[in-house]
């Protein structure tokens, strides 16, 4: 968290947040399945004022050869922004906090992907974020799980999250960047919605362990609200598709 | 030089796409010059200071200006700097990998950069805020989504319509109030393609990948050239060469007319 | 990805330590919520301005903190600054390679560093020299020796204890007497992983390559949660997830009160 | 181009350019071919000031494997700065400029030479700008040329070039560095001779329809005078050589 | 050297250094072999305030396969200074100093391990300094080479070293930290012990040909008493081994 | 360790090599102590400072002086700044590689660098603008063009005349007149190789490449030495040893009485 000492107030009498939300109240998200010509699978997500592209390419070959593992394909994802998407211009290439989140974000799709199907090839998940509001790791791999599934790479289920956090002593759900910036933690999650297991959990702040359970709970039921858009973005893609053909 | 050689044509469609030349057909059904479809979304993205989305057929790019205050460079201590950037990220295509801008990306971003620079679209003089120590510095920064040939049009478009409508952000950096980035030139860029003996406008990827030589052409509104670059392996003649600057003052009227100065964007 | 993955575990010892686990049991004897044995060296680097050497089983983590003057970040010009480093020098493992920090590393030096940032744990407003243009730096080196598994546990424990017993240098830069780090909470990192069913605190390597999820959880004195990172590609429950938080509030006093406040150190 | 506004004349009232040459004229050109010992073969070229030298490597291996192109040989051209050739100091290393000429000199020379003799092999050149004046791509690929003949790679020709340029509003033949600095536009060219096709062709500046025109057909008929030279450093060469032979 | 003008007394009017100890009097030294459970082979040294830790690994195989060599294995030697070891922090990652220190370290140890014995492979030796107080290269080869027969790679020899330099006017044996920054020469010394032949040698700073024989005859001698530690904490760990293997 | 090993020299002619030199001859006939020929052409760079192309037989080595103003190190405060670069560019070599200087492109630029250095040769003191702020920097370039052998020498020897030439462009940066850089003493730098117990001066390519050992050492015009490096992964006796050393005084009055202090310059 930023954990600059401030007097902004994020939470007012009413509990409503500076963005008219309520406690437990998502940002408005959109998700597009299948935006990109060349990628084997994409999608677009808007989730705030988050703006965010995934891309996957592959199966395909990996080099260097010593690189491949002959029991399976190995998933690498690539959280990366673009220099414009933030306030202050990011230099181009990858820091610490994209690597990182690069590496959480690969384990969480590697949790669903079936990757034994694909021995000594490389699947790559392109994440680009291209406007970042606070939750970019979460609506990144929202939309990455939503363009595997455009590729037609065979998967257990889908990977859908959101982040709670804690805000003026109050647990919420999905922070907006003020909340971000100014709140007191973050809690990003993402699960198996079939399951509800979870496949990326973080947090940094300060909590305490009830504050964690419920936090945990509202993130979880929220992912399963995300999921229904995930689910619907590749129903429109496929029933575009459909009609196309018809129309051939 | 990829690994992921996807960008190899099958020996059938490059035999059929020459054919067509020869009979001044194109694959997708365009005339010699014509444009594909374009599509301008400016500022797509609010929290950069200027942004354009460009769709030039299947190719997508986005470019975005960010301007901050910095040092002049100290043999011009009394203009802005601008500097131009390309990512071909791998997202794009398969034939692009992550890592520092490779050679391609380079002069994509150089050849944009000459364009906007030779034609002195912004005036960079009014860019000082202390002669030799301060000065606004204007990132033009072109990402790339989706790659299906003529990056350099599509870039150079996104460049000048995002530069037109940036707004210096004084506010932020504590200089006062907020004003439009001064642009006073519309530099348009057309590229066209030499396969066997015909030339091309806007090649797709297809026609990119089975094409000799290539040249790209920035003119300004007077019919001025600020900007060349023949690039490939292949040759041109005087002749063609000569051709296709005539047809790119006339093709950047088009360019500058429906999308720069025009209203034909979202 | 490493070239020499001797990380590699037989498919008998595999099945093995899973038998064990099924039965309760460790393949070192050890209890499900029990560490390995744990020695502490501090100032074992003494040109250092603190260190600590950490012996985890056969995890060793040196950690050395340096203490600089330099600039503030602009948007906290009130603040010193705190910067934590990790190397996996390859020495430590034939899985370890030469060459700027990999994602392990940056996961590592982040996640200590989130546990010390988040817990507040350094009075970074005391570090100030003068607002918005000199203050303190801290740098905390992570330097790994030798790596049997659970470098989060080791790394944190070293960096507090190191930490706790720093010396600003304040003499070496002629900014007055030197002074005791201020050091107010006294964060704890424990983690568990999972291989089967079974969860298990501070695995050993060979636990460690078998296991499929693995959580890092940090807590402070009173027994508040500060950072928490979930590893690798398998999944927890949520039941599990705060079983494993309720232990570590638990494991984190055994710590904190043997380790990092008690005498317990060389 | 520069394109400082500044008061300096690069022109007098009698057509004559600062170092005294007119508007159509060459800077001296000394060419000499085979200067090294250990490349397959090399060229040293002095044009104006400019110092410059070139050396061929190939055909031979390339690593790693996947790079090889199993259809022709691969050229790959590094043209370089030495530290002390520019006024202030140049970092050693490549920076975005010596990249984009490097590949435009690659590409000029790919043109000329038959690659598809020598299959998965590279051809090396690389081009040591030991002194720079204006005009080093043109007489570093007019050297590079020079090299390559003299490495016995086999050519459809040589690539030979000039620059032609603006400057005081009149359009000028290869222009030197305070030309370069101060003038209005860069020409750079390069053809090959025998049937003049243009292979290397850029320009940045103002110049009209009309201006290119005439500053291309300048430069082409600057180039085939420099042609004549390369040709004749190649003659002297095996001059020399035959001259040591018979010594023997 | 580092050469600072400085007023600085080295030696005082009994003959003895800043440390106490006359000219040809060693630094108190520690050495201890297998001190780590991962690598193959390792040792821990104190030599004066210097700690050092050397570990090794292989032979093993060598990445990518064309830097192999078909005749002998590959001895690489990497020299590392950890960021806190010095006065003021050092930035991780190899610097100049680091990079020829490794090389000679390499050259060194490799005319005593048996390479050929071991084609197409590896043997890695890694030196990381955790503190340093001048000798680092010598006291690291040092430690390196009981890390070498730790690992049981096949030896000629162990190798073994100690500095000269010349400090006040007068040639002394192993210099501390002020002594190698406000002293006049630096020399550097490893042996083969069995023949005394030099297999690493080295000097800067300001010495006639007499101060350099002189220098080269105390730090061989010297060197001989380090390489009687140096067995010793080879047989102390297997001792160690023995009792370990008769307790079980 | 290079992808194209042409420096691997035939087993024949190794052998014959050897044969002559246990016979007292060399390849070339040279003397045991003797150098190849040597040209110096000095200022071939009017751009730089300073400059001199050496030839030593085939081995051609450009080294370029440039000087510029900068900050001076922390702890030198009163002295300017000797910087020593070493670029092994692929021109040269068919086992050169492009990109940044290996570890063999550091070491010639740290031996060459320490023999300016220990030597005092150039005055460093008189290159203070103003103390702790403002210094000459003195950038020692060397551009190797042809390597046949023996880069130590050629490269010393160069550094040392284009430093003697050198002028520091004080107009150029506005601190007065330009004035000669001031170098008071002529480091003169040897080496030595060692192929089976023989040892020989100035080995070309063919001596190299067989040799077991080498030694470089340089001396000033007291006969005193300042700086020595032994190479390669053979041994020397202590008595060889001195004997180069010896030697090494002997040849670099030669170098600097010819070449350096003397006319035998273009």
């Amino acid at each position: 968290m930023g954990g600059m000492a401030t007097d902004i107030k994020l939470i007012d009498e009413n509990g409503k947040r500076i963005d008219g939300r309520s406690f437990d109240e998502l940002r408005p998200i959109k998700i597009e399945a299948g935006i990109l010509e060349r990628a084997d699978g994409s999608a677009y997500i808007e989730w705030g004022n988050n703006k965010i592209i995934a891309a996957v390419y592959g199966p395909r070959e990996v080099y260097p050869k010593h690189m491949q593992d002959p029991s399976k394909a190995i998933l690498r994802a690539r959280y990366n922004m673009a220099a414009f998407s933030v306030d202050e211009r990011k230099k181009p290439g990858p820091d610490r906090r994209s690597i990182e989140l690069s590496l959480v974000i690969s384990n969480a799709l590697s949790s669903v992907v079936l990757l034994e199907q694909f021995p000594r090839t490389a699947i790559d998940v392109f994440i680009e974020v291209l406007q970042a509001d606070a939750g970019t790791r979460i609506a990144g791999l929202t939309a990455a799980s939503v363009a595997l599934a455009d590729a037609g790479i065979p998967m257990k289920d889908l990977i859908v999250g959101c982040a709670a956090g804690k805000v003026d002593d109050i647990v919420v759900l999905d922070l907006n960047k003020e909340e971000d910036n100014y709140g007191q933690a973050d809690l990003p999650v993402a699960i198996i919605p079939r399951t509800k297991e979870l496949v990326l959990f973080q947090m940094d702040g300060d909590m305490t362990f009830e504050e964690i359970e419920r936090g945990l709970k509202m993130a979880i039921d929220a992912s399963m609200k995300v999921y229904e858009l995930q689910k619907e973005a590749l129903k429109r893609k496929y029933i575009n598709l459909a009609q196309e053909d018809e129309q051939q | 030089m990829s690994k992921f050689t996807d960008n190899v044509i099958s020996e059938i469609k490059r035999d059929y796409i020459q054919k067509l030349l020869s009979q001044g057909s194109r694959i997708d059904g365009r005339g010699q010059y014509e444009f594909r479809k374009i599509e301008i979304i400016k500022n797509f993205i609010p929290r950069a200071d200027g942004s354009a989305l460009v769709r030039l057929g299947n190719t997508q790019v986005l470019v975005g200006v960010k301007i901050e205050t910095g040092e002049p460079f100290p043999d011009t201590p009394n203009t802005g700097v601008l500097s131009t950037n390309a990512e071909l990220v791998p997202l794009a295509s398969p034939t692009f990998e992550a890592g520092p801008p490779g050679e391609e990306a380079i002069e994509l971003a150089r050849v944009v950069d000459r364009g906007i620079r030779e034609s002195k679209a912004i005036d960079l003089e009014k860019l000082v805020i202390k002669e030799g120590e301060l000065v606004w510095i204007v990132f033009v920064d072109i990402h790339v989504l989706d790659y299906d040939g003529n990056l350099f049009d599509a870039s150079a478009l996104g460049s000048i319509v995002a530069l037109k409508n940036s707004i210096v952000p004084a506010q932020r950096f504590g200089q006062g109030e907020n004003f439009p980035l001064p642009v006073r030139h519309y530099p348009a860029t057309t590229t066209f393609v030499k396969i066997g003996d015909r030339i091309v406008l806007d090649p797709n990827l297809d026609e990119e990948n089975i094409a000799h030589s290539r040249i790209t052409i920035t003119t300004n509104e007077e019919g001025k050239i600020n900007a060349i670059q023949k690039g490939l392996e292949g040759t041109f003649t005087r002749e063609e060469v000569l051709e296709t600057i005539k047809m790119s003052i006339e093709s950047g009227k088009y360019l500058r007319n429906t999308f720069i100065l025009g209203d034909d964007q979202k």
